[in-house]
């Protein structure tokens, strides 16, 4: 599909902006001053923001994985949600109770991830499931991405055949990023190319080269707009490298230097950079000036999630359900 | 006219189909074949384009109910027996249960079980798996003992915002028969006493309410008065109605028919002796199925869970302190 | 693949026998003599009896499904297994602890399998990956079997893509009989054959009529011969449709007559005897005196487990494990 | 020199692959990363063809150690985390628990859990899950406290012919240290007295061991002697060493990390209220975690589960009676 230049520069922007968002909490992380992990989306922003930026918020929903905070923020999450969650602020969207990227807004079409991989895409299809019997269905869509990993799940499976089964307007992207924490693809699959697997779900199928935003925008745009006219689940492969650890406490050390320098050792955001100056969609200065825009945008999310109270367990209300029951009944 | 536990259940479902466009039904053969027990016969012509057949994935069905709860609908999800729920052990224990409190939206689902044994069903037709998801927070589980329990508390059940669990049991689809439906009016959270008596307290659910009953009235040519309490929902768990039983009969015997380590007979004697310790004359006891799978062969199957003989039994013991 | 004709006589005489048994095993059920349930193969013996005939007892190992009396059959299975664990004798494998279809003898490389669909893919994966770790895989394979629904569990996944993964062995046949219990195949899947599935786990995959024994025969052991000689798992889907109701308490009536009257509705026996007697391989009169055989043997094993005695619960040693713990700790 | 509680079970596992050809190890970057806690830490190096690592599939691969220990192999899965084997659940509790019972042969797999809670893991990562396996037939569930029972108890559970679940406490696998991992030889099924006392019993395992002892050291200060039993195992249950123990004190506090309904702790207070009512001189408490998801804070997670401030608060209402 043919991409146009404001679509490229917003998805740009969102790149940036989540690269240097992660870049600082990889610091906070190292400073001690995030607990338990952070995980960072380092060399899936281009794939992860095409998607991102190809969905409507208020109509589409979405459900972002690991490694998503580009395509949070195309989508629309503000960033303070993201350094609240991290920071463990009661003001985030999960005021304390869950941390780093198990965090969402459900209520703007954007659930909370649970660890368990695989298990967002069945909650996506029953979004969507129920927007059609609502009959608000009306050419959204509903996306959500999964690693190579997690297509070797029971509950990827099950979620994308039964998508299939209902004709939903799904986008799966599967970010093939050659590793599952240190597990290499040779030991989590035995086809060629994931995207083989499209055709056994009946579902329209698409491989990228994850590291090149043009191409991304252009399979998954496409693919979001067969979903939205009818065609059903789109699965779409980008293949790319994770260019950080499996989280911030891990070196990554597993990965031969052969996977670094090779084609997908690229980085899609300076890959990204030259695309749209070349195109002439951003100059070289609009660039640095978003950058520094970024990086204070960061420093506030930052800095005010950082000065927020955290829950306090003696205020806190202890109940897991919404049901107020007697008392004596818990 | 009578109406069976079964109808009740179809009843329920077509009332709330019925009475709230929220509400649509979503599970393997259910459709036109009207589901594996008949719980949804007619509802597929009755509601065009309300009801489902699915796939045999238990986990994604269970993940597209939450997504649709996101969504505002109300979904009824029926397993086709309760032992496949363990295919969807994590989208409920992890995905659904834990919703409300990292999120602060309520998912409001609710899953039909059909569990217990039955003669010949076996290891993986039987299981009772109340105790197993009663101990994950955020979750509502109910375990109706009546045809009028059965009716009142699934429409009730699809009125909560949270997740409940429905546990039917198999063995009181079709022998269990009422005049009619009408129930007293009790909420999820209240228990019930099924039977009045003084001298033990038997606190059960489910399809052992009544052989608890039947017990009680072996008991009664000796003598003896046996409270039954059917607890109706297992979590919540009624504490305040079985210790005021507790302190009219000074005895209590717990009631179950899942495998006796911990469960729902472990954390009623685990709550009664925590709160109730001063009212009680004698040991608790407790009386669940064996420490095995469920048994195929109906004499291995009724020697596994408990029966009027050996719910005797252990009242004459615990009668006897 | 070229069948023999011996082959053919030894897989159409177990499908006979299956066929003739599960008649039985369904008039006892109807007269109240059989508890719980009776599930029928009946339509599905050719594929079942090829696959179960190209097995070495012994040396492969097979974990049938629902359908498979004809599969167990050919692979070794003694009648008796059969009618003891419908008819609950305390003699047969199972004891009276499990009945009908849920039986098995490990010890013999058949596992007793789960009511829970697709487990026991990755429990054939499991062994035939113990065989190679021992040294005593060498040419030997493990095959099971699924229906059209079981392919949508998660179990089904994880197995047959870790089995890839692991380069083992095994034969996996689909009967895809167009139905699971009530549910047609367009609420199951949605890619056209399921065959399709193959490629996207890195798979050999092979489609056949199911109803055609001749043609199952050189599929299924083509798919065995290459799993034999290294060539990783093999995926035989197989057409057909079941001929009698999911369970012998179920009319079926859901099914279409045009299905019933279609190609893949003729009866998989009737084809083959014609097979048979066409390629010369038996005479009429043969299969006649099989039949009689078959009745006989029938009614023996019916009759020996009718007068076995059942487990007694006050004899029963009802422990759930082989270790014997101190009592007190029970 | 001192050897940490994850050491001891790398050195178990170097042991049992080292000793017995039966054994390999399976699990997710299990291999040349040595797992995501290091527990498998060089294995694959030493002990090349015997330590594999395998696709996010926790169902296959609970299948294939079943698979393999029918071929007479003795499998050790790693879960990356307990919380994790949820999407096993299946294969553990239907597959491999119920092998033994229907066919007569033992499939002797041990399933490793890393499981309880560490600050800032949250609830999908800090799970204690040994109350819902323990209530399955078929399963051993093994819950050491101590580096040296976390090697001598791996290496038992290798041995044991059934399905162990080995819940190995994450918070312990760094902090927890000990001179040797020499051991008292207690078999498996058989408490231990962690620290004697005499005023209360406080039953528990895994890392409460440690807060109650913590707990205990306190309210020595006040002239209180508690009494801590490490169960060491929750199935078998050692009630024997329990109600010694209960006897000795009359009074217990029954102490687990796990969530709050049923469980070990209801399984300890109705097994001894059953069988000891006599001996108890106060009503027995449990402490618990509490009825929500484990949350990610610290600060919540702390207040979460039992500390040895609410340890001691437990301890001193039951002395007060
Ligand atoms: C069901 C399940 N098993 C194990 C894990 C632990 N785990 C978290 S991330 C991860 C690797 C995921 O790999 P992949 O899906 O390729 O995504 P990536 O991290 O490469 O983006 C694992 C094994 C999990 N979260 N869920
Ligand atoms: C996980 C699971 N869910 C549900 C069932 C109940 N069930 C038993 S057989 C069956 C239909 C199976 O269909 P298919 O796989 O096509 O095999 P067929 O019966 O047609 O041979 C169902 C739903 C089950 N056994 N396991
Ligand atoms: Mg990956
Ligand atoms: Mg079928």
């Amino acid at each position: 599909m043919p991409v146009d230049g404001d679509f490229l520069r917003e998805a740009f922007r969102s790149m940036l902006r989540a690269r240097i968002l992660e870049n600082k909490l990889s610091s906070l992380y190292k400073a001690g001053k995030i607990v338990g992990g952070v995980y960072l989306g380092r060399g899936q922003e281009a794939i992860s923001a095409a998607l991102g930026a190809s969905l409507i918020q208020g109509k589409d929903c979405y459900a972002p994985l690991i490694r998503d905070q580009a395509g949070r923020t195309a989508f629309g999450e503000a960033m303070i949600d993201c350094t609240r969650t991290y920071l463990g602020s009661v003001e985030g969207p999960m005021r304390g109770r869950d941390g780093n990227i198990h965090r969402g807004r459900p209520e703007m079409g954007m659930p909370a991830m649970i660890s368990h991989l695989g298990a967002q895409v069945s909650v996506i299809a029953g979004m969507l499931f129920a927007k059609r019997l609502k009959g608000t269905l009306d050419g959204s869509v509903g996306a959500t991405s999964v690693g190579d990993g997690a297509t070797s799940t029971g509950a990827f499976h099950e979620g994308l055949n039964l998508a299939a089964v209902e004709k939903l307007p799904l986008v799966i992207v599967v970010a093939n990023n050659q590793f599952a924490y240190s597990t290499p693809n040779h030991r989590q699959f035995a086809c060629g190319d994931l995207v083989e697997r499209a055709s056994g779900y009946g579902v329209v199928g698409y491989s990228v080269d994850g590291t090149d935003l043009l191409a991304c925008a252009g399979v998954v745009g496409e693919a979001v707009k067969r979903a939205r006219e009818g065609g059903g689940p789109q699965m779409v492969v980008a293949h790319l490298l994770r260019l950080a650890g499996h989280g911030e406490h891990d070196d990554g050390s597993y990965v031969p230097s052969s996977a670094r320098t090779g084609h997908y050792g690229r980085d899609c955001i300076e890959v990204a950079m030259r695309q749209l100056v070349e195109a002439g969609y951003a100059t070289v200065d609009e660039i640095f000036s978003w950058q520094e825009e970024s990086a204070e945008e960061v420093q506030k999310a930052v800095a005010q999630a950082q000065q927020e109270p955290s829950p306090d367990p003696y205020r806190e209300d202890w109940t897991a359900l919404s049901t107020k029951f007697p008392a004596s009944t818990t | 006219m009578s109406v069976t536990y079964i109808d009740a259940i179809r009843e329920a479902q077509e009332k709330v189909l019925r009475e709230d466009g929220r509400v649509f039904l979503y599970g393997q053969d259910i459709a036109r074949f009207g589901g594996a027990f008949k719980a949804t016969k007619g509802l597929a012509e009755e509601f065009p384009g309300r009801v489902f057949d699915c796939p045999i994935s238990e986990d994604a069905m269970i993940g597209l109910a939450v997504g649709a709860a996101i969504e505002g609908m109300r979904p009824i999800i029926e397993m086709q027996f309760a032992d496949f729920s363990s295919i969807a052990f994590n989208q409920i224990v992890n995905q659904a249960a834990t919703h409300f409190y990292r999120t602060g939206m309520p998912v409001p689902i609710v899953v039909r079980l059909p569990s217990g044994g039955t003669p010949g069903s076996g290891p993986f037709h039987s299981q009772s798996m109340e105790g197993i998801y009663a101990q994950y927070p955020g979750l509502v589980v109910v375990t109706p003992a009546t045809v009028s329990d059965a009716y009142h508390m699934l429409i009730e059940s699809v009125k909560l915002d949270d997740p409940v669990l429905f546990f039917e049991h198999k063995f009181l689809y079709r022998w269990l028969k009422a005049k009619s439906i009408n129930g007293d009016g009790l909420p999820i959270g209240q228990a019930r006493i099924a039977r009045p008596g003084k001298h033990a307290t038997v606190v059960t659910y489910s399809a052992m309410v009544h052989e608890a009953v039947r017990a009680a009235d072996r008991l009664q040519a000796d003598g003896w008065e046996i409270e039954v309490v059917d607890l109706r929902s297992v979590k919540p768990l009624d504490l305040d109605t079985v210790l005021a039983s507790v302190a009219r009969t000074g005895r209590l015997l717990a009631l179950g028919e899942a495998f006796p380590w911990g469960g729902v007979t472990a954390e009623v004697v685990a709550k009664v002796t925590e709160e109730g310790f001063h009212l009680l004359d004698a040991p608790p006891q407790r009386l669940n199925a064996r420490d095995t799978p469920v048994p195929y062969h109906p004499k291995l199957w009724a020697a596994h869970r408990p029966t009027p003989e050996s719910i005797c039994e252990a009242l004459r013991k615990l009668l006897s302190f």
